[in-house]
């Protein structure tokens, strides 16, 4: 049982911590909200110190096999943590600026922290729903956070209903996965459907779409992205910060876990799916990122885009393939955050702005400012020798050396089109010229985040071996024999 | 002492051209004037060397090209050939310069003017002393510059700076089959060296190579570019129409560009491969055609041209046709002799421009230029004992005895030409000198004789144009010239014609005399006895007069065939082919289906949230059916 | 057979009819009510299927919480329902078209795989000697603690996430602040202001 | 050799001193002072040591030298840097055109100086890094990156229309880019390693190296740029600012023909031979093609950028070749051009200061007032047109001899570009520098200041000492030259004899 | 005739399809978008329990169990967003939800 615990310790830590944190601000009399804030912080990097020097051995599983953890694990979390706790940092400014500040707020988002840990760590598909339902549900809340903004509240009711639907596509296919296979646990279900026991049935190839489905929403791919634009616009801008990083590192890390764990041998099934739905992620992406005037609808499509680049390594269904994908997350995930922090301090007297175009002559008025995001705009767009372009080098290298050329060719086409939209954020703030009402100043915290990741979007082509090295050893975790096998089904007479 | 020779001209252009307003134009002049006299003298000096020892001399100088197996220096090489055109050209050009400090006295762009002419001296003094073909291809070429620069000297005349181009232009498409005769050489003989190409000649004689798709003769596809460019430089027919423009340049320009230098690059390239020509009977027939043609089309456009400059240049052209067809029936000495003719053309060219038809006795007023003049005009229409007798009788006694190709069509040519050119050269006279004054008194009152400065040149030119025929017959062309050309000129075994022409029929040798005297007589009768007669036939012969007149339209004839539609092929392919095509299917075509695919993804995002969930649903069902129809499994 | 193939069609035809009218009937209040009765003759199947617990779940969770919940916001919210079933139709036969796709696969899928899932009775998953009840507690607070624990944590997230949403906050409702009334000091209750003569306020 | 890692110095000082300039502080005036002032010497220390670093260069071997390996993305990925005799020198004109470029834009860049001499040396940095490295995906990424200071420098110190242009600039030479970034990515799989000498060792098959040829083509015609991608050019070259056309002609398309002599020709010799004919045929219709557009301009930039085209033209057809002559042709030309188009685009430069205006009609007669910069500007334009002497001459030459020797067609056609060619630069010289005076404001129009006259005296002296020696350059490239074409010929007798 | 697991399998798909339907169907009223969301996990839950019983498996009924707790908080959190959009909006008709598109 103590191992157990040891093993879920970052998370156990981050649901006591939580509620802690709420007991602290529900009997407190005064205002709270910045102590809560910077418990949560502290939180998310204790947690995250946590995951990350976890790193056992090959795989280690707690509780009959539901919860793993591994160097995948452990580096997924680290890094999901992070972004948590750095979108907890930057929106405490913006939070207390429009007058949304509460402790709840913090605390939601370490519990959603929370759900991304046991998602991430899940063998099983039940703790996979769990998981996600953990996160989804403290997604949801935050999405309507500003209840009383329309706009916000309508994000939040599409973001669930979606949200809903997915679950019950997932589950329903989790339904089909179970039934067919006799197992919830991931090793049981790879073991079942092992080469020797003939073909993938087809109703588990149709448990596995429903699945896929249900994983797919949470990274918002193409053709389940819909809820993205209109979440991230609604959404209060802190909330979209968050949602863009963090939830998208976890959705990805068990989508990746749950293809490559559970279905190993139905690497042909799964792939033909995620070639088309990476495809159609960066077309759609690239394309209606075109037509938008909101840059928080733009940073939508983006991401949409983003994700499907990263599962064009998925699609290769190799280790380095993994690893590029990792990598690709990681460094995407410092992007949007640099993005966000710069779109965060978008505003005049008057509050918040949002239109594209009011980034106008920002390299006049904010030169600080309209640097780090060209810098995010050119490294969002792929070109070296800026961050951007290593996560894409190597998920097409993976996608090569699997053969998949059609995709990489669309896809390398698509970052075309794509760039053509980041270059125009460029040229709105280089080129045209500056409005009459002067921009507010960048808040310190944005100051100091938006150029730490700009710096780093720059600088990393300059020691890239860490990262590369982490992302390779995380893919690795993944593709070694799981070190113990236990029968999940304890139940069974 | 070489170096001297050929680098002199060159300090004297870069003194001039560098520092000549900081130095003042008087010290310019002096020193490139200077310059070039003492590159003369040199010349001479070589030339007697040349003339007692018959040797070739070769003195590097620098290197030039290394690539591969292609090796070009900067080699100056001295032979016989080179001799004769050292001496006319440091001889013409230090003339040229001297006539020129009175010439430009009052013009505020002298320095310029002999910086000019020095680069011209050196460009060709470079071509005549190559040794191999890229080096002679820079001479060539940078005489083309210089006679652009010449011809363009007054930039504040549309008509000089259009003349200037059309010259430099014209000048190019000859260049244009040099460089292919070059590519060709390298390509097949692995060397642009004239000694290892010329040792090699024998060897091409009968092989044939790959061009353009054509399996053609070696020797003669090689011989035919290069005569191309030769055709180009030296105003042949077809790609003469620079020449008579190129008049617009100030008046001792033209002496230098027409008469004695420039023109002649061609002749001397002919001359200089004589080796490969002489193999090429194919090649030698299409140089005497041409030439021929040339030969009768500038001297009829002679015929009816009212400016006494346009007359020369097309004198000057016609000239030179005579020296093809010289080249081209193998008499390459006597083609080279008469270069010496040139100082007929000289003397005439340094006259100032004027139109003829307002002259008219000026004799009293000037009457050394007419002494001149009439030196000139003598030695132009082969006068007996002048510099012309002795060569155009050569030439076309050459051609009626030569063998090859259809020498008896260049023969007669020639003959109709050899009549022409007394007829028109007679005219000029008359209509210049002769008769009653036809412009206004006051024009009149400033007409006076030159200043020494300019007639001493003249005066060199006329004793010249009357002494050296005779003097130099025999080792050009006469019983030394094999002692003398030595290898400089190849002529090919079986080629007597140098013999024969010495034993045509009397008929023959009396012909040009007769043509001459004929052309003479009708001058004459038209110009100074019955006035009225030039204009008579002008107008019974209205089209014929007209299609002279504008010289047989070959300048709308061109811009019908190349400019204009170059212009519009130019038109069509930047607005139509770039714009159209290449922007509107490329970029801007692609940017604007961007742009619809986007307007499409975006009405696709309704807002309505049922519209998500049956995407969502949509995308399962087709992955579904997928698999259980598409073969997905 | 027959008792059990009975019930099984009874239960099957009314769940099916209850909730096509669930998405069919025009008053969302009939719609709870009919997914009331899904939920019922659900229940009805899970007795079956000998999941009693579960069965006892539906009703009491499911029929006595969240179907109320539901009844609870519709009638709450204040909504013309005439205006709302409008347009019903309009999306009816894409709409059906995909459905019908979507089921006819499945049961196509599901009758393929009946060669190999052969349709045997279907036995109970509880062991024997043990009612359903206290199997599933047996394994649900030992074997799956985890799993356990984790929907406390979401039913706590929900929990949250409602009072947030939807409690009105309390800035607007005056607290009595016994300290703050004790420290008042006349100093903090009396200004005095230095009217100079002829100016006035 | 020396023990320092040279070339990283050398690629990476112009970066310390962008690095510089942005700590600069103070009031604006000062602030652009110092930042041209630092930019300056920066760049001339860079061509100091690029000069330097030629004298220590051993011609006589085909060998990289100056190698620095460094471990950096693992797997065979390596930071490796290294020049051989056909990169060497095109980091000498790299380092050599920047003080120019600096200088050219000393007076007529007013606005945000300080960013204007940032992205200029973070260019250069990129630049040099293009020709000195020695692994694949280091250079594609230098290659890629000089993408986004090129995009500022046109689309905001740019003319009217610099967004179109910078916008098309920058994603034409993408789309070429990014399947190039895929066959990279194919090799390395295939090798194993982006080492570029041990990636020329490695025998591609016959049927990879088609299409590796073809996306790396796609990347390489685009850049060079060559008909019919080439339209971004003229655009690009009009908007940019003076400066920004004069590295745009001068290195960047440079990289296209480096490109294609890196990689193409030595990595897939059998496709490249296959593909000659295309190469050929697309060159002689950018010669014929361009040359007749360049005719039509009115706009002088835009005039000289399609002659650029043209120029390009002659360097693809040369290489194509695979002649000894062709190669060291092409990249002599190369070269050349770099200082060729680059005066003349400060020679646009000087004039577009004074009258603000690039339309050929509204000059003419400009020798009246302007006697030096007429000559300066007859000087280029004869080098331009291939005027023997100069250098333009030299690469033409030796492009037409070597293709002559493959493809007589070719030639013949290229040849004739020597007659448009006159065509075009010498309408262009007539128009605007000779006649009368018919504008007003060209009455007092002055002639070229002492710093301008500074700036294009090495060009101009660099045009006529190569263009009478061109011995220097020619040595330095022979021996690499020479292992590149007799690797070439080598790799496709062994394909010949094995049957195909 | 026996009642197999296949029967079970076929009405869950069917509730399943009616859930789907009705989330299109509707598009009037987001409560019955909700309600046929429930309907789907409603189909879900059957299907873990048919399989519990085939397989003689109790875990099924565990993740049946689990799933029902879950619905019941996704759906306290949905209708507490729902409450507060129509707080905002004075409406919960789907085709008002539409202030951002495109």
């Amino acid at each position: 049982m103590l191992s157990n615990l040891s093993l879920i310790l970052p998370e156990l830590v981050l649901f006591i911590g939580a509620m802690v944190l709420l007991m602290y601000g529900a009997f407190s009399t005064k205002d709270v909200t910045r102590g809560v804030d910077l418990g949560a912080m502290g939180l998310l990097v204790i947690a995250a110190v946590l995951a990350l020097t976890q790193s056992p051995n090959g795989q280690e599983v707690a509780f009959n096999g539901a919860f793993a953890v591994d160097g995948f694990t452990s580096l997924m979390k680290g890094l999901t943590f992070i972004a948590t706790a750095v979108a907890i940092a930057m929106s405490r400014d913006f939070m207390a600026r429009e007058k949304l500040a509460r402790f709840e707020f913090s605390v939601l988002l370490v519990l959603a922290a929370t759900g991304m840990g046991m998602m991430i760590s899940a063998n099983d598909l039940i703790a996979l729903y769990m998981g996600i339902e953990l996160q989804s549900l403290a997604l949801y809340v935050v999405a309507a956070i500003n209840r009383d903004s329309l706009r916000s509240t309508e994000a939040g009711l599409k973001y669930f209903v979606l949200g809903a639907l997915s679950s019950g596509l997932l589950l329903y296919g989790a339904s089909l996965i179970y039934g067919f296979s006799g197992a919830t646990g991931f090793g049981d279900i790879a073991l079942a459907f092992q080469p020797e026991n003939g073909q993938l049935p087809i109703a588990m190839t149709i448990g596995l779409v429903f699945l896929i489905a249900g994983l797919a929403f949470k990274i918002s791919a193409v053709p389940f992205h819909m809820w993205t634009p209109d979440v991230y616009e609604g959404a209060p801008t802190a909330v979209t910060a968050f949602f863009a990083a963090a939830p998208k590192l976890a959705g990805m890390a068990i989508f990746v876990r749950v293809m490559m764990t559970a279905f190993p041998d139905a690497i042909v099934a799964w792939q033909q799916i995620i070639i088309f739905v990476s495809f159609a992620s960066m077309a759609l992406g690239a394309f209606a990122a075109i037509g938008q005037r909101n840059i928080k609808r733009l940073l939508a499509y983006s991401s949409i885009g983003h994700m499907g680049f990263a599962l064009v390594g998925f699609a290769a269904g190799t280790q380095d393939g993994v690893a590029g994908v990792v990598l690709y997350m990681a460094l995407y995930a410092v992007m949007t955050l640099g993005t966000f922090a710069c779109v965060l301090s978008m505003r005049r007297e008057g509050g918040m702005v949002e239109k594209i175009d009011n980034l106008a002559g920002l390299s006049q008025t904010r030169p600080f400012m309209a640097a780090c995001l060209a810098i995010m705009m050119f490294s969002l767009a792929g070109i070296p020798p800026l961050a951007g372009f290593f996560g894409k080098l190597f998920v097409f290298r993976a996608a090569i050396d699997a053969g998949l050329y059609g995709l990489s060719i669309l896809g390398v086409l698509s970052s075309v089109v794509g760039a053509f939209y980041y270059l125009r954020i460029v040229k709105i703030m280089y080129i045209d010229a500056p409005p009459e009402e002067p921009y507010a100043p960048m808040a310190r915290d944005m100051r100091y985040l938006a150029g730490a990741s700009a710096a780093f979007a720059l600088l990393f082509f300059v020691y890239p071996a860490p990262l590369v090295e982490l992302s390779e050893l995380a893919a690795s975790a993944l593709f070694q024999t799981p070190a113990v096998e236990v029968v999940t089904s304890i139940a069974r007479p | 002492m070489y170096q001297a020779i050929v680098f002199f001209p060159l300090f004297g252009a870069l003194i001039a051209g560098l520092f000549g307003r900081a130095i003042g134009h008087r010290p310019a002049e002096l020193v490139s004037t200077g310059l070039l006299l003492a590159s003369a003298a040199l010349s001479c000096m070589a030339f007697a060397n040349i003339m007692m020892t018959g040797e070739t001399m070769s003195v590097h100088v620098l290197s030039f090209i290394h690539s591969g197996t292609m090796s070009i220096d900067w080699v100056l090489r001295i032979d016989a050939l080179t001799c004769v055109m050292l001496v006319v050209v440091t001889g013409v050009s230090s003339l040229v310069h001297i006539y020129s400090i009175g010439y430009m006295s009052l013009d505020p762009g002298r320095a310029r003017f002999f910086a000019y002419l020095s680069l011209f001296t050196f460009m060709m003094l470079m071509l005549v002393t190559a040794d191999n073909f890229v080096q002679l291809f820079f001479g060539w070429e940078g005489v083309g510059l210089a006679s652009y620069l010449l011809i363009g000297f007054w930039y504040k005349k549309p008509s000089a700076n259009a003349a200037a181009m059309k010259a430099f232009v014209v000048n190019r498409v000859g260049d244009f089959g040099l460089i292919l005769g070059m590519a060709a050489i390298y390509f097949i003989v692995g060397s642009l060296q004239f000694d290892e190409v010329f040792a090699s000649a024998s060897a091409l004689a009968d092989s044939q190579f790959d061009f353009l798709g054509w399996t053609v003769p070696t020797l003669t596809t090689i011989c035919l570019l290069l005569f191309m460019g030769a055709m180009g430089k030296s105003a042949q027919f077809m790609l003469h129409t620079w020449l008579p423009d190129a008049m617009e340049g100030p008046t001792p320009v033209s002496a230098l560009i027409h008469a004695a230098t420039m023109v002649t690059a061609g002749v001397f390239l002919v001359a200089r491969c004589s080796p490969l020509f002489e193999l090429s009977p194919t090649a030698l027939s299409v140089i005497i055609v041409v030439g021929a043609i040339t030969a009768f089309f500038a001297a009829t456009v002679g015929l009816v041209q009212n400016d006494i400059k346009r007359v020369i240049a097309y004198s000057t052209c016609s000239q030179l046709g005579y020296m093809f067809v010289a080249l081209g029936v193998g008499a390459y000495q006597v083609a080279m002799f008469l270069l010496f003719l040139g100082a007929g053309s000289v003397i005439h060219a340094m006259q100032d421009e004027q139109d003829m038809r307002k002259m008219g006795g000026l004799r009293e007023l000037v009457p050394t230029s007419w002494v001149m003049m009439l030196v000139g005009t003598l030695a132009l229409t082969g006068f007996p004992l002048t510099a012309g007798f002795f060569s155009k009788d050569a030439i076309i006694e050459a051609a009626f005895a030569a063998h090859a190709g259809p020498h008896l069509f260049g023969f007669t040519l020639l003959v109709v030409a050899a009549l022409f050119t007394s007829f028109y050269s007679w005219r000029l006279m008359f209509m210049t000198f002769y008769g009653q004054p036809r412009c206004s008194k006051e024009t009149l009152s400033h007409v006076h004789e030159s200043p020494p400065v300019m007639l001493i040149p003249l005066l060199v030119l006329a004793v010249g144009a009357l002494g050296t025929g005779y003097v130099f017959s025999g080792i050009f062309i006469g019983d030394q010239q094999e002692a003398f050309w030595g290898a400089s000129v190849f002529t090919s075994a079986d080629n007597h014609v140098l013999h024969d022409l010495h034993n045509v029929p009397l008929w023959v040798k009396l012909a040009p005399l007769v043509m001459m005297l004929t052309g003479f007589f009708t001058a004459y009768i038209m110009y100074i006895r019955d006035r009225e007669m030039p204009q008579r036939l002008a107008e019974q012969h209205d089209l014929l007069y007209k299609f002279l007149l504008n010289k047989w339209y070959f300048d709308e004839l061109y811009d019908f065939v190349f400019v204009r539609p170059a212009r519009w092929l130019a038109r069509v392919f930047w607005r139509g082919g770039d714009g159209y095509v290449i922007d509107g299917f490329g970029p801007n075509g692609i940017a604007a289906n961007v742009l619809m695919v986007t307007q499409r993804f975006v009405v696709l995002q309704s807002g309505f949230v049922y519209h998500y969930a049956f995407v969502m649903l949509i995308g399962v069902a087709g992955f579904v059916t997928w698999f259980m129809f598409g073969g997905g499994q | 057979m027959t008792l059990t193939a009975l019930a099984f069609y009874l239960f099957a035809t009314v769940s099916v009819a209850s909730a096509f009218m669930v998405i069919a009937a025009r008053n969302p209040v009939y719609s709870v009510l009919f997914l009331i009765l899904t939920f019922f003759n659900s229940a009805g199947l899970f007795v079956l299927l000998g999941a009693e617990f579960l069965a006892l779940l539906l009703v009491v969770v499911y029929v006595g919480a969240v179907a109320v919940l539901f009844l609870f916001v519709v009638m709450m919210l204040d909504i013309d329902f005439a205006e709302l079933s409008e347009g019903f139709l309009q999306y009816m036969p894409i709409g059906a078209t995909i459905g019908l796709i979507l089921l006819l696969e499945l049961i196509l899928v599901f009758g393929a795989s009946a060669t190999s899932l052969e349709a045997q009775v279907l036995a109970t998953a509880t062991p024997e000697g043990m009612t359903n009840a206290e199997a599933l507690g047996r394994v649900l607070y030992t074997d799956y603690i985890y799993y356990f624990q984790a929907a406390g944590a979401i039913l706590l997230v929900a929990m949250i996430g409602a009072i947030v949403l939807t409690l009105v906050d309390s800035t607007s409702t005056r607290r009595q602040s016994i300290a703050a009334q004790n420290a008042r000091t006349r100093e903090d209750g009396v200004e005095m202001v230095d009217v100079k003569p002829g100016q006035g306020l | 050799m020396t023990d320092w890692p040279i070339l990283s110095t050398i690629t990476f000082l112009p970066l310390l001193g962008a690095l510089f300039i942005m700590l600069v502080r103070g009031d604006e005036a000062t602030v652009a002072s110092n930042s041209r002032a630092v930019a300056l010497w920066t760049t001339l220390i860079t061509l100091l040591l690029t000069l330097f670093m030629l004298t220590r260069f051993d011609g006589s071997t085909a060998a990289f030298q100056f190698v620095e390996r460094v471990a950096w993305l693992g797997d065979g990925v390596d930071y490796a840097m290294g020049v051989d005799g056909i990169s060497v020198l095109f980091v000498v004109l790299t380092a050599a055109l920047m003080p120019i470029c600096v200088l050219a834009g000393w007076n007529s860049i007013k606005t945000r100086v300080r960013e204007y001499m940032i992205a200029f040396l973070v260019l250069e940095t990129l630049m040099i890094g293009v020709f000195c490295a020695m692994d694949l995906v280091l250079f594609y990424l230098f290659f890629e990156g000089g993408l986004i200071p090129m995009f500022l420098i046109i689309g905001v110190w740019g003319g009217a229309r610099r967004i179109y242009a910078s916008f098309k600039f920058f994603l034409y030479t993408l789309v070429g880019s990014v399947l190039m970034l895929l066959a990279i990515l194919a090799m390395y799989w295939q090798a194993g390693t982006s080492f570029i000498p041990d990636l020329t060792a490695t025998g591609f098959s016959a049927d990879m190296q088609t299409w590796l040829w073809l996306a790396f083509f796609a990347s390489f015609a685009v850049k060079m740029p060559m008909w019919p991608v080439h339209t971004w050019l003229p655009d690009a070259h009009v908007e940019a600012p003076t400066a920004g056309s004069v590295i745009l002609a001068g290195v960047l398309l440079k990289m296209g023909g480096y490109g294609f002599l890196r990689f193409s020709l030595p990595m897939f010799p059998i496709a490249s031979e296959m593909f000659a004919p295309l190469v050929f045929a697309m060159s002689a219709i950018a010669i014929v093609y361009t040359s007749l557009v360049a005719f039509a301009q009115e706009d002088m930039k835009k005039l000289i950028a399609y002659s650029s085209v043209a120029h390009m033209g002659f360097v693809t057809m040369g290489l194509f070749s695979m002649t000894m002559q062709g190669v060291q042709g092409g990249i002599f030309q190369m070269l050349s051009h770099g200082w060729i188009s680059g005066a003349l685009f400060l020679c646009v430069g000087v004039i577009y200061d004074r009258m603000h205006t690039r339309e050929i009609a509204a000059y003419g007669g400009l020798v009246n007032r302007m006697p030096v910069y007429a000559a300066l500007f007859l000087l280029f334009t004869m080098a331009n047109v291939g005027l023997p002497g100069t250098s333009g001459f030299v690469g033409e030459f030796l492009t037409i001899i070597g293709t002559f020797q493959i493809s007589t067609w070719t030639a013949f056609v290229a040849a004739s570009g020597v007659i448009l060619s006159a065509v075009y630069a010498l309408s262009l010289y007539r128009r605007v520098t000779l006649g009368k005076i018919e504008h007003e404001g060209l009455e007092t129009i002055a002639d070229m200041d002492r710093r301008e006259i500074l700036i294009i005296a090495p060009l101009a002296v660099a045009t006529i000492l190569f263009g009478i020696w061109p011995m220097p350059i020619l040595d330095l490239t022979a021996s690499s030259v020479d292992a590149l074409v007799s690797g070439y010929q080598e790799a496709l007798a062994a394909h010949h004899s094995s049957g195909h | 005739m026996t009642i197999g697991l296949t029967h079970y399998l076929t009405l869950a798909a069917i509730l399943f399809t009616i859930g789907v339907f009705g989330i299109f169907l509707n598009r009037k009223n987001v409560i019955i978008i909700l309600m046929s969301i429930e309907l789907m996990l409603l189909a879900v839950n059957l299907n873990l329990v048919a399989f519990s019983a085939y397989l003689g498996d109790l875990i099924g009924q565990v993740f049946a169990l689990l799933v029902l707790t879950v619905a019941a908080g996704e759906a306290a959190i949905g209708l507490a967003i729902l409450v507060v959009y129509f707080r905002n909006r004075g409406g919960i008709a789907v085709e008002d939800v539409s202030q951002m598109k495109g």
